[in-house]
């Protein structure tokens, strides 16, 4: 039962990150693209650890899990951030 | 079903694989390039991880991607983006192309042959065997620092070198602009966390993926983004130190060997009780060798006074000639 | 002090550390150690020659799981020349680099360079082979670019991607080999060997990486520039012996492990490639403006003569007619080594005495510098292989190996890059003796000339009058022959 | 059914002659540079693809370690490179 939980949770972790992928690829600029990517992702990568976690029996790696997820939110908001900033600062909006 | 599946993922990979590598080889824009390569690594590690080769995935994600991303981005961040391309004729590249696929071939028949040829375990058993006499239990760094640990050693002298020619060839970069307060707050908790990973990944070495390699590079990435947050941090680098840093990997390792080629007539023949704590010294001092190197390389150069203290202490040695 | 193979790899390696460490005390460190190693490497020839080839291995570990260091008398002879050039070479660069800065840069990347040569003729690993090849061409290419002109880096960076493209061809072969026989230890794997698709396709590849790093004629389009470009002690042992111990790995590969694989057609093409590289390299040579580019064409043809042998060797039954060509080619691998490194090194001379190295410009050096301009003669009489330099016995034996296999059509090979080197040699002394305004007094630059003479004497007197020692050296400990 | 070991040892050499024909066709430096890293990645993944013993088995660490020896003399390498590359620029501005 808790497989089954897990799959899906995984897999709607899998759905979100092909979305914003999708968003890399389809939306017009940097801005939308960089919200697309960092918001869907996120939230794929949280739902994908929390899939893993249930799925995961020790303990200790489920910590280790939490500690990547953690990290990742981390750098994925500050590099956002840096990238917006730079490029309202005058740098390329092109890629 | 599951085998099938497996399959599925396996060709995946190997087609994302492969159109990575050729976009990174096809594209004339060097930014695109380095790009495209960042991203190749990164699949790479994931390939690696699927082949279960866990110490090369975490390797290639730092060094690989990482370090090597690090040293292309920082040294593309001038360059014009209007490249001359200049065309070979078209006889030359269909030379190029023939020889390549004939060479592709050959070797996808040899490897075929050699697969056949091959019992599948190579030398596998053999090392297995023995890893309980290395002093580790993790495979890897039983043969990086105890069978194979001349090669590691050699592997030391080549960064070495790298970093030398880095040294003499330039000045450090200095055209980096202070950095963002946000980065700075992050930076803050993130470089210690990155030195105790390190550590971490230099103990966990003997018995787990991980080793002087990984925590080297690791710790490299710290004093990086050390760098990136405060550009003035290494003008008070003290230079013997960075000397020492530099070269305590090999004269530790080089002193151990020497030392076992007395006690046990082989050169790095470690005693055995002694291999375990014997490898731990080697590897903390490789580390430090490490870092210190992938750091210079990224800054680019050599750092102020690192060349001309000879000429102020001393008139030294005169040219000799020309008398 | 057991084993003097560890200490001929580990002293430059330590050396290079101290002098990193302490600058200022360089040259001192720097000429001791290598006359050290020298003495080093004079013992384990002594070694080998009263006990055989000698085996270290690294670590307790038996070959097949750890790394062993081997030497016989091809790798000791070979190492003994590279320890005499190097140290010979240790001295000129010390008084040649005025500049302080550039000393400091030289001498932690030339031991380095030493430490790479020393280690790669006693590997006896394939993938050590690999990281030995890496710093080898990782030194050798720091030291081409401390000639920091705009020639030199160019030249330095096409070296560097050539060498990168080399050695990874060579480590796809290693891998092939691995994947087949699980090996990488190279008495073990001579062993095992047998003559199947996978060993030729894997010595394909091995043997193409190896080509492109020992400039073997269609390859050797990076090697003028890179080796006329670099200061004049770096092009010497560039010369001199970097490119011979790529070729060293092929004869290893060619004649000890993998000599059940190679085709008769497989060594005619090699053969063929370096009868190409002979004419072309030596007609090249003659055709240069400048002394250094001469010399660096006359590599190119040296080498060639080298690969010349192959065809021989392999085509000659097993037993006193093989050794003696085989001998002749260590002879003259030995006898350029020396002779090279003494004629970059007289280039050196010219080119800070003059300004530049222009052979056209060069009247009246025979009067400026009347020992430098012997030194070159002497050289030349090497290249060319007239008596009584080692290289005359050894184009002898080839001749006579020619005949006794009935490949006869490398004698005119021979012969014609014989004459082409004489007209190189003579266009040069030419240009030396003739009138000119020598300006200023005679000059005797002892420092820089005395270990060049030195090394033109070991190439012209002491390998020709001692060849009869080599060749027992040779004949009674190699390996390759199975004596 | 196609052994993952063939399976992958097929990618590494399709990534090697890519590498290879992109090193031997491109002139610039950089582009020849990411070639070169592309090309010894394919051999990597030979040594790593045949390492691979199984789903049960351990892979043989011999490979393993060859390849992370490589990888760090591929990154000191890369290093030198681009020095060298930065030096050629400086005196080209000069």
């Amino acid at each position: 039962m808790i497989d089954i939980l897990a799959l899906t949770i995984i897999l709607g972790g899998v759905f979100f990150y092909m979305t914003g992928s999708i968003g890399l690829i389809r939306l017009p600029d940097l801005f939308s693209r960089l919200h697309a990517l960092s918001k869907a992702d996120n939230t794929g990568l949280a739902l994908i650890t929390l899939g893993i976690a249930m799925l995961e029996p020790d303990k200790i790696l489920i910590f280790k899990l939490i500690l990547v997820w953690l990290l990742m939110l981390a750098a994925s908001a500050i590099s956002s951030h840096l990238i917006a900033k730079h490029a309202l600062s005058g740098g390329k909006q092109d890629d | 079903m599951t085998e099938w599946l497996w399959l599925f993922l396996d060709l995946t990979l190997i087609l994302l694989l492969l159109t990575l590598a050729w976009l990174t080889c096809a594209t004339h824009n060097n930014q695109k390039g380095v790009t495209y390569f960042i991203a190749f690594g990164l699949l790479l590690a994931l390939a690696w991880a699927r082949l279960k080769a866990p110490d090369l995935a975490l390797a290639e994600a730092v060094i690989g991607a990482g370090i090597s991303g690090a040293l292309l981005l920082a040294a593309i961040k001038h360059d014009d983006d209007a490249q001359s391309v200049n065309k070979l004729p078209s006889i030359k590249l269909w030379m190029v192309n023939l020889l390549t696929v004939a060479l592709a071939t050959l070797m996808g028949w040899g490897v075929w042959h050699g697969l056949e040829l091959s019992d599948g375990n190579r030398l596998a058993d053999q090392v297995l065997a023995q890893v309980p006499e290395s002093g580790v239990t993790n495979p890897v760094t039983a043969v990086l620092l105890n069978f194979r640990a001349y090669d590691t050693l050699l592997e030391l002298a080549v960064v070495l070198t790298a970093v030398l020619a880095v040294l003499t060839l330039n000045p450090m970069r200095k055209t980096y602009v202070p950095a963002e307060p946000i980065l700075q707050t992050m930076l803050s908790w993130l470089v210690p966390l990155l030195v105790v990973t390190s550590g971490y990944l230099l103990w966990v070495g003997a018995h787990a993926p991980g080793g002087a390699f990984q925590a080297g590079a690791l710790l490299a990435s710290a004093l990086i983004l050390l760098q990136l947050a405060q550009p003035t941090a290494y003008q008070a680098i003290n230079l013997n130190w960075m000397r020492f840093l530099l070269i305590v990997g090999i004269a530790v390792f080089v002193s151990v060997g020497l030392l076992m080629m007395f006690l046990n007539t082989a050169f790095l023949g470690y005693s055995s009780s002694w291999s375990g704590i014997l490898i731990l010294v080697i590897e903390t001092a490789a580390t430090f060798s490490i870092a210190s190197a992938l750091a210079i390389a990224y800054m680019g150069g050599r750092p102020d006074g690192w060349e001309t203290f000879e000429t102020s202490t001393s008139s030294g040695h005169q040219g000799g000639k020309h008398s | 002090m057991n084993n003097p193979m560890v200490w001929v790899i580990m002293l430059p390696l330590l050396a290079s550390l101290i002098t990193l460490a302490w600058p200022r005390r360089a040259h001192w460190i720097g000429l001791l150690f290598s006359v050290i190693t020298l003495a080093f490497s004079m013992v384990l020839v002594y070694q080998v020659f009263n006990g055989g080839p000698q085996t270290h291995e690294l670590g307790n570990w038996n070959a097949g799981l750890g790394i062993a260091l081997r030497a016989d008398a091809l790798s000791a002879s070979l190492l003994v020349m590279a320890m005499l050039v190097f140290t010979a070479t240790t001295f000129y660069a010390d008084a040649y680099f005025s500049d302080v800065n550039k000393r400091m840069r030289f001498w932690p990347l030339w031991l380095m360079l030493s430490t790479a040569i020393n280690a790669l003729l006693l590997s006896g690993d394939l993938f050590n082979l690999y990281v030995t090849l890496e710093l080898l061409g990782l030194s050798a290419v720091a030291l081409t670019a401390l000639s920091d002109n705009r020639a030199a880096l160019q030249a330095s960076i096409r070296y560097l991607s050539i060498g990168l493209l080399g050695s990874l061809v060579f480590l796809a072969g290693v891998a092939l080999i691995y994947t087949g026989y699980g090996i990488l230890d190279l008495e073990l794997l001579a062993q095992r060997i047998q003559a199947e698709p996978l060993a030729q396709v894997a010595l394909t590849l091995m043997s193409a990486g190896l080509i492109i790093k020992s400039a073997l004629f269609p390859m050797h389009f990076w090697l003028p520039a890179a080796h006329a470009s670099a200061p004049a002690p770096v092009s010497a042992a560039l010369s001199a012996l970097v490119v011979k111990v790529s070729l060293y790995i092929i004869l290893r590969l060619w004649i000890d492990v993998f000599d059940v694989v190679i085709t008769p057609a497989s060594a005619l093409l090699i053969g063929i490639l370096g009868a190409a590289a002979v004419i072309w390299g030596s007609w090249q040579a003659l055709r240069a403006e400048r002394l250094k580019l001469l010399a660096a064409y006359s590599t190119v043809a040296q080498l060639g003569y080298l690969f010349i042998f192959i065809p021989l060797i392999t085509g000659l039954p097993e037993g006193q007619l093989r050794e003696t060509a085989f001998t002749a080619l260590v002879l003259l691998a030995l006898t350029h080594g020396f002779a090279k490194s003494a004629l970059f090194l007289s280039a050196g001379v010219v080119q800070h005495r003059a300004g530049h190295d222009r052979i056209a410009d060069l009247a009246g050096t025979s009067r400026a510098l009347p020992l430098t301009t012997f030194i070159i003669a002497l050289s030349g009489v090497a290249l060319i292989g007239l008596p009584p330099s080692g290289s005359f016995i050894a184009k002898w034996q080839l001749l006579a190996a020619s005949i006794h296999s009935a490949q006869w059509w490398w004698i005119p090979v021979v012969a014609t890059g014989s004459i082409l080197a004489a007209a190189y040699t003579f266009r040069v002394l030419g240009h030396a003796f003739g009138p000119g305004d020598s300006a200023g007094k005679v000059l005797n630059w002892g420092r820089e000339e005395i270990p060049a003479l030195t090394l033109a004497l070991f190439a012209t007197v002491v390998l020709g009058l001692g060849s009869a020692g080599l060749w027992d050296f040779i004949s009674n400990n190699s390996q390759f022959i199975g004596g | 059914m196609i052994s993952e070991q063939l399976l992958f040892a097929l990618c590494g050499i399709g990534i090697f002659s890519i590498g290879l024909r992109a090193t031997l066709i491109h002139q610039q430096l950089l582009s020849r540079l990411l070639a070169l890293n592309v090309c010894g990645a394919g051999v990597f993944l030979i040594f790593i693809a045949i390492a691979y013993r199984g789903e049960t088995q351990i892979a043989d660490p011999v490979p393993h370690a060859l390849v992370l020896t490589g990888i760090v003399v591929a990154v000191s390498a890369m290093a030198m490179a681009l020095a060298l590359r930065h030096k050629l620029k400086d005196l080209n501005d000069e």
